[in-house]
């Protein structure tokens, strides 16, 4: 009786609803249909941009499987016709506008994921998304992609994602599984049955949605409940530092475009700390213009990113980082006496034991002294930075006030650093999460809704996440599969996948980014937000505009049009500026004034006191680029990824020094027993050039058990080695810890076989100072001579230029190439045999001393040589030249006898051993890009330049009745890179930039010119900006030594 | 007496041995190198199935004159030539021809929100990217490669689609077209 | 079947030194179709029986010549006329490059023809052709005179035959 | 005049000859032949299934990886194409050189060729990602435009050079059989055996002007085995040779593998002459000591030259300064497959030392042990050109090991089990020594003349 009532009351209640006026472009309807029972059934067979077959229903995806129409995967029905197979086309009952069948189309949209946040296109084909693209003139994320944000195109077609709402009939003691289906309908009833009875908590990660964060406060002011945020990777100890510091609790935007001195310690920016793809963006800006190119001098206790690209890398251990921090200051305003802070004694009674501390930190005193002098000879255009995991140490909070206090010395404070641009999303909380926990025991939380978050992964065992979370009434958790936390939820609530659902993003402050749907919700899933609007207007709470729309994007359109647009565009059109923000992906812009800078209190900085020089191993917890925190463990791609620095696939590992390798008779693969306070944990060993001999350092992110197939059990989960101080703070880094060698090994599936270059030209490098005597430095040029002209290239001449310099190795092509071309993924156990399949690899190197090793990065794709070595040895013409001096690759004439692959002198082209495709599960293959063949075993596979694109490009250019022009082909790797380091084009056409570089820059090298392969690839050489002289170039590398002769 | 039988026998048996592997021989000559060397998708010239719904070309292109792209609306924007949607059959015969009974079929599925399941008759495998937009743009008629549907009551592949087709017309220098690999195969 | 071969008349020795002063004592006589039959190549028998140098030779070296210009037309023509691919930026016709196969297929042409001439010199394949006694494929020689040859007299023939030591003398078909 | 020693024991006659020879085709097999062919014939077995494995599974089975992307199949294809030189050599460079010790060891020799050759021409048909697609490395007309192949590639040289060998090898063998097979099907009483006997004799019988022209067609045919089988092992080493990784690009190679080709072929015949002489003791008169030593003075001349041209590898790598050459021998010799290396030069090297004496060159146990270090080494020798030159070239990202799996052993292992049962059959089945050409030189030794001459 009451549930008819009650869905009567709903249809009345919906008449009433107001009506908002939807322009027909875009995706707004689909939200709705989705979220209409109606509608949605209908929409099963109808669906906007895929044609639809009845009786497909039940296969709920296949219907928008292109590949099934175009018959692409040949899902035959064989039948009795011996003739052929017979194959079906249907065609669409009503053509959607926008879909042309061939042609993609892109969304804008953007990823964040708790800290890292960037604008992106989505690439359509036929209604599903096939490939994260950047979304170039962003104001914040200006160019390129992360790792993450492209793999989780993967994460949408997970197989594993839960598929509907789902209950977990719990017994008393909450200690059992037993998970049922639930309709929506029944689940809500309960919930908001529940929820009237107050003690709500609403735990989210960083919400860096302004219109869900006015949600969630809407709904927290309905039902009187209580946001937390949290985040496994926060930035608190920034957040907190600058609160005590200046009085302001927030993550400042960091100018690295600004900065001509960038010392950072621990702070892995150009890989995981904050925004590391606007900051790699901004670090390779301010280093373009090679003359004036900015310094980087990093303390590293871990080998990071952000190390492995310094100019300078200073390897350290957790517990030094404030006597870094504390002996820079010495040097500035005690030796050297400067800075208006010289006069004041309590400054200088702080300062007064850190003197002589590059001596007991055995660094160079001359080398400290000029770290310190060339921030002060740039100040106001410097920047220090420390933070991060391996920066969470007992006196983290020291060091972020001596950094910020060190910012304020060098006037840095409103200029590189900028206070009010910072993202205000960034308010992940420990402490709030260890008062969460504390109420959850105290039984003050009766429901606990929790937004796509893993505290029982990622919190340490001391926390007591696990027994407190069982006291609370009921739980219920909005993400996409029961992992680890999921499975102590009440109420699985399924949320869409964030290329499922409108949404918007303040990734900066003052600029909006609209999210686009790119696809229907795939399965039975519902937003978050439209669930707390669900709640909310069942339950009858909150304000007016969190129960009167029935979908997020009325929400959303409602929310823009009164906070954002008055706030942004005063005085225009609303339905205007809505149409040109989901154009342009995004409105604002970053603010470029300089602020004023802030008063430091000093009092803060007085009371630092030395901590304890310790002995021993102490531990460094760090995050990884392409695993973060563990939450998206289950795409492939990451794991396959390797490790921008260690180049390992599919685990962590304790990393150790060489000289604590030797001591303790470890190799690469050994596994040791790692005993941190009262915890142990096995591991295998990878000894890492470069690490301070005192250092153990693991990554996070790893060990999930309940990701899913790929994910589970793949390394060990490091975070439960985070501990909790005296002070009940987390630690995360520089606890003493100690290794047991055990009689075991375990293969460590690496990429890249070798450290040294071994002396040969192979990444060119040169100091600036050499650079400045010559341009051409590091690089030996050969005379090379043929006996024949070779063939002549009248059209098109395709080229592409790496620029050395600018990358940093952060890996974002490596997975741009991998989700274009339908490369597979193939596991670790054929990654161990070095059957890995990427076209473009990153080749890392270590120069230099092996204790202080200091890495370069190549990427490495097919060099399309013109003299292509792997041409001539082909039997079959598999692999052959085109007039547009592409080397092609035909597969389908690939007989597969890889002498191809011998002959390449880059080793750039992959074998299919076995049949790999066969491994993609549905409805993984949806990811694939149906322009791009998926090979089948036994044939060769190497970088086409993605000629489709250059095929796509025509096309376009033959539909617009124009010449192909610079610009219009831009390689998957090109558009990904954040750096800006890599350039495609017409060498033949000479106003192109790739044909500049060839003619014009001096820093432009071929790999291994002298075998006269005539790649179509440029190397630029990599300056290093480090006070050296003839290191790296002549001598350092001995580039000389090679190839006279040959 | 008895060798010569023996001799004849097996003389007669290498005759044979000589005519059945002539015949062999010229098997292979002749076909092998032809068209049984692919697998079944290719060189089915001539292939014209029965379809769900008899659409007769000849009398909407011979005797109507309707455009081949009023229906194959985005052969000119994209590499596929689509099979129109139903919506663009109704939007002629929710007025013309309504009593037929395939007519019917038609609107049945097109009020139910359902399709029509065609036979393919022109497949390529896929590894091939045919671009239908740029043999239009080079002004390629319809029938070059599709033979003369105006008169073709059921639709039936009219070349063989095989690659020494394509390539032979690619090579022709007055069509001035690419034969590169990499213009069809990626 | 049968008419393909002929009767005659044919002597049977077992020793090498008798057959050769046989054959050259039956070609003084004037014998011109007679037939030496021997289990191995015997030295000298050529001349004895006045047989010129075998003419396959020249087959050989036509048949190579064919196969050498039919490796240059092949390579030359399906890399450089037919369908002239860019393969590794070398020119069309790479000439050094075909060597190998224009050596091949010389030698092959050659080998086989030479086979075949030999087949059709001796007239071969043959089923099971008549042989005078089992014996001569293992220690026997023989020489074989057919009917139709010049002053073909079976009698003075048997008597010279068994002049010469003949361990035997028997009409047969050869 | 020197005075010879005779080429066959045992003062025959033409029929002791006759006899001789043709016994083990006429005889019940032995037991040991019977044991031995069932082993072979198990091991053929398991060879299919490994195949078939590797065909059906994917050629990732074997060790084969990035960047050593040719491994066993290549390296054992190159051993048994070495192989397959020694019987052609013999029974065509010897015969122009008019070397009549070669009679009694030919035929055999050329089985072994033909046999190894068949070994060997299934490694690069099968060693293809898809096997089933192998026929598109033949020029044949075609509908894809038609889409010829590319003649500039030294696998189509392997093609053409490894099925003209074969075609020839097996012509040559077989010309050289049709007059045994004549013998025995005059000498058989069952009427199968004379059927079949019958028609692989082709009707011959011998007459004076057939052995006119086969005289000449078998000088011919030598006098064009002599150049291809010189083209083989060079288009052979071309695979690498013409290749640009260090360590492969090496102009030495086409005579070091020919001289490589003859020592592991006559390595071959001995291990197989030893066990032919113990299986069948009617074939010690024909198959001497004095045979068996000269075979072992070439071993030991090859295993020199082989041994010269090691040397002169390192050398030139020094010398022209080319650091990735100088890195891949260093590497050869001192990295991780060192140990590869010098297994090889022990085998290769040092082993065929011992045949300095004569003594040791006339000790069947000797020559035994010696000729299978020998085949050993000289697989190893393969082993080490294809690996180690792969494994580490030009960027040190890309180093990496050779993956040795099982199914690598199977194949080397199962090849072995293909040959010997071929080579086994062929014992049964044929005339094992040229009847009618160790006929002429019965009386070399025995008389003044020296035969005929």
């Amino acid at each position: 009786m009451s549930e008819i009532h009650h869905d009567h009351d709903l249809e009345m209640k919906k008449a009433l609803r107001p009506q908002i006026e939807h322009d027909t472009k875009y995706w707004e309807t689909l939200e709705q249909l989705n979220n209409d029972p109606e509608f949605a059934k209908k929409a099963q067979t109808e669906f906007l941009s895929s044609p639809l077959r009845e009786g497909d229903g039940e296969d709920g995806f296949a219907r928008r499987e292109f590949l099934k129409l175009m018959g692409a995967s040949l899902a035959m029905a064989t039948a009795s016709c011996v003739r052929r197979p017979v194959q079906k086309i249907v065609p669409y009952n009503k053509m959607p506008e926008e879909v042309t069948l061939g042609v993609a189309n892109y969304y804008t949209s953007a990823y964040f994921d708790g800290s890292d946040g960037l604008a992106v296109l989505v690439k359509t084909r036929e209604g599903r998304p096939i490939k994260i693209e950047a979304n170039p003139g962003h104001p914040f994320s200006v160019s390129g992609l992360n790792i993450r944000s492209q793999a989780a195109l993967l994460n949408l077609y997970d197989p594993e994602r839960a598929q509907g709402p789902k209950h977990n009939l719990f017994n008393e003691k909450k200690s059992n599984s037993q998970l049922v289906e639930i309709k929506w309908e029944d689940l809500d009833k309960k919930v908001v049955e529940q929820l009237s009875k107050g003690d709500v908590v609403v735990l989210t990660g960083a919400l860096a949605s302004p219109a869900t964060r006015a949600l969630v406060s809407d709904f927290a002011e309905g039902f009187k409940a209580k946001h937390v945020t949290w985040e496994a990777l926060s930035n608190e100890d920034v957040s907190q530092g600058q609160k005590a510091s200046y009085g302001e609790e927030l993550v400042p935007a960091f100018r690295f475009d600004k900065a001509q001195m960038i010392v950072s310690i621990d702070a892995d920016f150009l890989g995981t700390w904050i925004s590391p793809t606007a900051f790699t963006n901004q670090f390779a800006q301010g280093r373009k213009d090679i003359k004036k190119m900015n310094r980087l001098v990093s303390f590293d206790s871990n080998y990071s990113l952000t190390g492995g690209n310094a100019d300078i890398r200073i390897k350290i251990k957790p517990s030094q980082q404030l006597d870094v921090v504390m002996g820079l200051l010495h040097e500035i305003i005690i030796s050297k006496g400067l800075s208006s802070y010289a006069s004041n004694a309590n400054v200088k009674a702080a300062l007064a034991p850190f003197a002589g501390v590059a001596k007991k930190l055995n660094i160079e005193p001359e080398l400290f002294a000029k770290v310190a002098a060339d921030l002060w000879a740039n100040k106001g255009e410097s920047l220090v930075v420390a933070g991060g995991l391996a920066a969470m140490t007992e006196s983290t909070k020291e060091l972020q006030i001596a950094v910020n206090f060190l910012n304020t010395v060098l006037e840095n404070d409103g200029k590189t650093i900028d206070s009010k641009g910072g993202n205000s999303a960034l308010k992940g909380s420990y402490q709030a999460m260890t008062s969460l926990i504390k109420d959850m025991n105290d039984g003050k939380v009766k429901t606990l809704i929790i937004h796509r978050l893993n505290p029982s992964f990622v919190l340490p065992a001391e926390m007591g996440f696990e027994e407190a979370i069982r006291k609370v009434k009921m739980v219920l958790y909005s993400g996409d599969r029961v992992d680890e936390t999921g499975s102590h939820a009440d109420y699985l609530i399924p949320d869409n996948h964030f290329l499922e659902s409108w949404n918007d993003l303040e990734l900066a402050n003052g600029v909006y980014t609209i999210c686009q749907p790119a696809i229907r919700p795939m399965y039975d899933t519902r937003s978050f937000q439209l669930s707390l609007m669900t709640w909310g207007f069942l339950g009858k709470a909150g304000p007016a505009r969190l129960r009167d729309y029935e979908s997020f994007y009325d929400y959303l359109r409602v929310y823009w049009k009164s906070d954002i647009h008055p706030k942004m565009a005063k005085g225009t059109d609303f339905e205007d500026f809505w149409q040109q923000a989901l154009q342009k992906g995004y409105v604002g812009d970053v603010s470029k004034a300089s602020n004023t800078s802030r008063s430091f209190k000093v009092d803060a900085f007085t009371a630092i006191k030395p901590a304890k020089a310790t002995e021993g191993f102490e531990l460094v917890l760090h995050s990884t680029s392409q695993m973060g925190d563990g939450s998206l463990a289950n795409v492939p791609w990451l794991h396959e990824l390797p490790d921008p620095i260690t180049k390992v696939t599919w685990d962590n590992y304790v990393s150790v020094s060489i000289a604590t390798a030797e001591k303790l008779h470890l190799k690469q693969g050994s596994v040791v027993e790692l005993l941190v306070g009262k915890k142990k944990m096995e591991l295998p060993v990878y000894v890492q050039p470069g690490l301070h001999d005192e250092v153990l350092a693991v990554s996070v992110g790893y060990g999930r058990t309940k990701a899913g197939k790929v994910g589970n059990n793949v390394g060990q989960n490091a975070f439960a080695l985070m501990s909790v101080s005296n002070e009940g703070k987390l630690v995360a880094s520089g606890m003493s810890a100690t290794i047991t060698k055990l009689a075991k090994s375990y293969p460590l599936a690496t990429t890249s076989g070798h450290f040294s270059m071994e002396g040969r030209q192979i990444v060119a490098e040169a100091t600036l100072k050499d650079y400045n005597k010559n341009s051409k430095s590091g690089i030996k040029k050969h005379e090379i001579w043929s006996i024949w002209s070779g063939h002549e290239y009248s059209g098109h001449k395709w080229g592409m230029a790496v620029d050395l310099h600018s990358c940093t190795g952060c890996s974002a092509c490596v997975i741009a190439c991998q989700s274009e071309n339908n490369i597979s993924v193939i596991g670790k156990k054929y990654v161990l045999e070095g059957r890995i399949m990427h076209w473009l690899r990153i080749d890392r190197y270590y120069t230099g001393d092996p204790a202080d090793a200091q890495a370069v990065f190549q990427p490495v794709m097919c060099q399309h040589c013109d003299n292509a070595p792997c041409e001539t040895v082909c039997p079959v013409l598999a692999t052959v030249h085109s007039d547009e001096g592409l080397n092609d690759m035909v597969y389908n004439r690939c007989v597969g006898t890889r002498y191809c692959a011998n002959n390449c002198p880059y080793k750039v082209r992959r074998f299919n051993w076995f049949n790999y495709a066969k491994l993609i599960e549905k409805p993984m293959n949806m990811a694939l890009n149906p322009s791009v063949g998926v090979r089948v075993r036994g044939v060769m596979e190497k970088c086409t330049f993605c000629v489709q694109r250059i095929q796509d490009a025509k096309t376009t250019a033959r539909n617009d009745k124009r010449q192909l022009k610079d610009g219009d082909v831009k390689t998957a790797c090109q558009t990904a890179c954040p750096a800006g380091g890599i350039t495609f084009g017409d060498v033949n056409d000479p106003n192109s930039a790739v044909a500049k570089i060839f003619k014009t820059e001096d820093r432009g090298y071929a790999l291994l010119e002298e075998w006269h392969a005539k790649p179509a690839v440029r190397y630029l050489s990599k300056i290093r900006n480090n006070d050296k002289e003839n290191v790296g170039g002549q001598n350092g590398h001995g580039t000389a030594k090679q190839g006279e002769h040959s | 007496m008895h060798r010569e039988f023996i001799l004849f026998q097996l003389l007669r048996s290498l005759k044979l041995n000589l005519k059945l592997s002539s015949l062999l021989l010229s098997t292979l000559l002749v076909f092998l190198p032809g068209c049984k060397f692919q697998p079944g998708w290719g060189y089915n010239k001539g292939y014209a199935p029965e379809q769900p719904i008899p659409f007769d070309h000849s009398l909407h292109v011979g005797t109507n004159k309707i455009q081949c792209q009023y229906c194959h609306n985005q052969v000119e924007r994209s590499k596929h030539s689509n099979i129109p949607a139903i919506s663009t059959c109704m939007n002629c015969h929710l007025q013309v021809a309504t009593d037929k009974p395939n007519i019917q079929k038609l609107r049945e599925a097109y009020d139910s929100g359902g399709s029509v399941e065609w036979v393919r008759v022109h497949m390529l495998p896929d590894f091939v990217h045919f671009n239908h937009n740029a043999h239009i743009a080079k002004g390629v008629n319809c029938q070059t490669c599709h033979g003369a549907i105006e008169k073709m009551t059921r639709v039936e592949q009219f070349s063989d689609l095989s690659m020494g087709w394509c390539v032979n017309c690619h090579r022709q220098p007055e069509n001035k077209a690419p034969i590169n690999c990499s213009t069809c195969h990626y | 079947m049968a008419t393909q071969y002929t009767k005659g008349i044919a002597g049977i020795w077992d020793k090498e030194s008798l057959i050769l002063k046989a054959a050259r004592k039956t070609r003084e006589t004037g014998f011109t179709k007679f037939e030496a039959i021997s289990p191995y190549a015997v030295h000298g028998m050529e001349e004895a029986c006045g047989i010129t140098r075998s003419w396959i030779p020249y087959v050989t070296f036509i048949a190579g010549l064919i196969g050498l210009l039919s490796g240059l037309a092949l390579t030359y023509w399906t890399s450089a006329v037919d369908w002239a691919v860019n393969v590794g930026g070398k020119p069309f016709f790479s000439l050094p490059a075909f060597i190998p196969i224009i050596f091949e297929l010389t030698i092959l042409f050659a080998a086989l023809s030479s086979v075949g001439a030999l087949f059709y010199a001796c007239k071969m394949p043959k089923i099971d052709p008549p042989i005078i006694d089992p014996d001569l494929s293992c220690h026997k020689f023989a020489i074989f005179i057919p009917y139709n040859d010049v002053g073909y007299d079976e009698s003075k023939i048997e008597k010279m035959f068994k002049e010469l030591g003949a361990l035997e003398v028997k009409k047969t078909e050869y | 005049m020197i005075k010879r020693s005779p080429l066959v024991l045992g003062n025959k006659t033409l029929k002791d000859v006759t006899d001789d020879i043709c016994a083990p085709v006429e005889r019940f097999p032995s037991k040991g032949w019977v044991a031995l062919f069932l082993g072979a014939k198990t091991l053929l077995l398991f060879y299919i299934c490994i195949l078939g494995a590797v065909v059906g599974i994917g050629i990732g089975l074997l060790g084969v990886t990035h960047p050593v992307f040719w491994g066993t199949m290549i390296v054992t294809f190159v051993f048994w194409i070495g192989i397959g030189h020694a019987g052609t050599l013999i029974s065509a460079v010897l015969f122009l050189f008019r070397q009549k010790w070669r009679t009694s060891v030919a035929r055999t020799a050329e089985a072994m060729t033909v046999f190894a050759v068949m070994t060997a021409g299934l490694f690069p048909l099968l060693h293809t990602g898809r096997p089933w697609l192998d026929y598109w490395l033949f020029p044949y007309p075609n509908q894809r435009g038609p889409l010829w192949v590319n003649f500039r590639s030294p696998l189509l040289w392997d093609v053409f050079a490894v099925s003209t060998y074969a075609t020839v090898s097996m012509v040559f063998w077989y010309i050289g059989l049709v007059p045994d097979f004549a013998t025995i099907k005059d000498r058989a009483k069952n009427k199968i055996r004379k059927t079949v006997y019958g028609i692989l004799s082709l009707g011959w019988r011998g007459t004076a002007k057939n052995w006119s022209h086969y005289e000449m067609l078998y000088l011919l045919l030598a006098g064009l085995s002599t150049p291809l089988v010189l083209s083989v092992h060079t288009i052979v080493s071309f695979d690498f040779a013409v290749s640009n990784l260090p360590g492969w690009h090496t102009t030495i190679f086409p005579p070091y593998f020919v001289a490589g080709a003859i020592f592991s072929g006559f390595a071959m015949v001995v291990t197989l002459m030893t066990l032919v002489r113990i299986g069948f003791k009617e074939f010690k008169d024909y198959v001497t000591l004095d045979h068996m030593e000269v075979m072992n003075k070439i071993i030991m001349t090859t295993g020199m030259i082989v041994g010269y041209a090691y040397a002169s590898e390192f050398f030139i790598a020094w010398y022209s300064g080319n650091p990735y050459e100088r890195f891949v021998f260093a590497n050869r010799a001192f990295g991780p497959y060192g140990w590869a290396y010098w297994m090889m030069v022990s085998c290769n090297v040092l082993s065929p030392q011992v045949f300095w004496f004569k003594k040791m060159r006339r000790s069947i146990p000797v020559m035994f042990v010696v000729s299978i270090f020998v085949n050993i080494g000289m697989w190893f020798e393969r082993f080490v050109i294809t690996v180690t030159s792969l494994h580490r070239d030009f960027l040190p990202a890309n180093w990496g090991m050779y993956q040795w799996s099982w199914f690598d052993t199977g194949v080397l292992v199962g090849s072995f089990g293909m040959f010997l049962t071929l080579f086994l059959l062929y014992l049964r089945l044929f005339p094992a020594i040229s009847i009618a050409e160790v006929k002429p030189v019965l009386n070399v030794g025995y008389e003044d003349e020296g035969g005929h001459h």
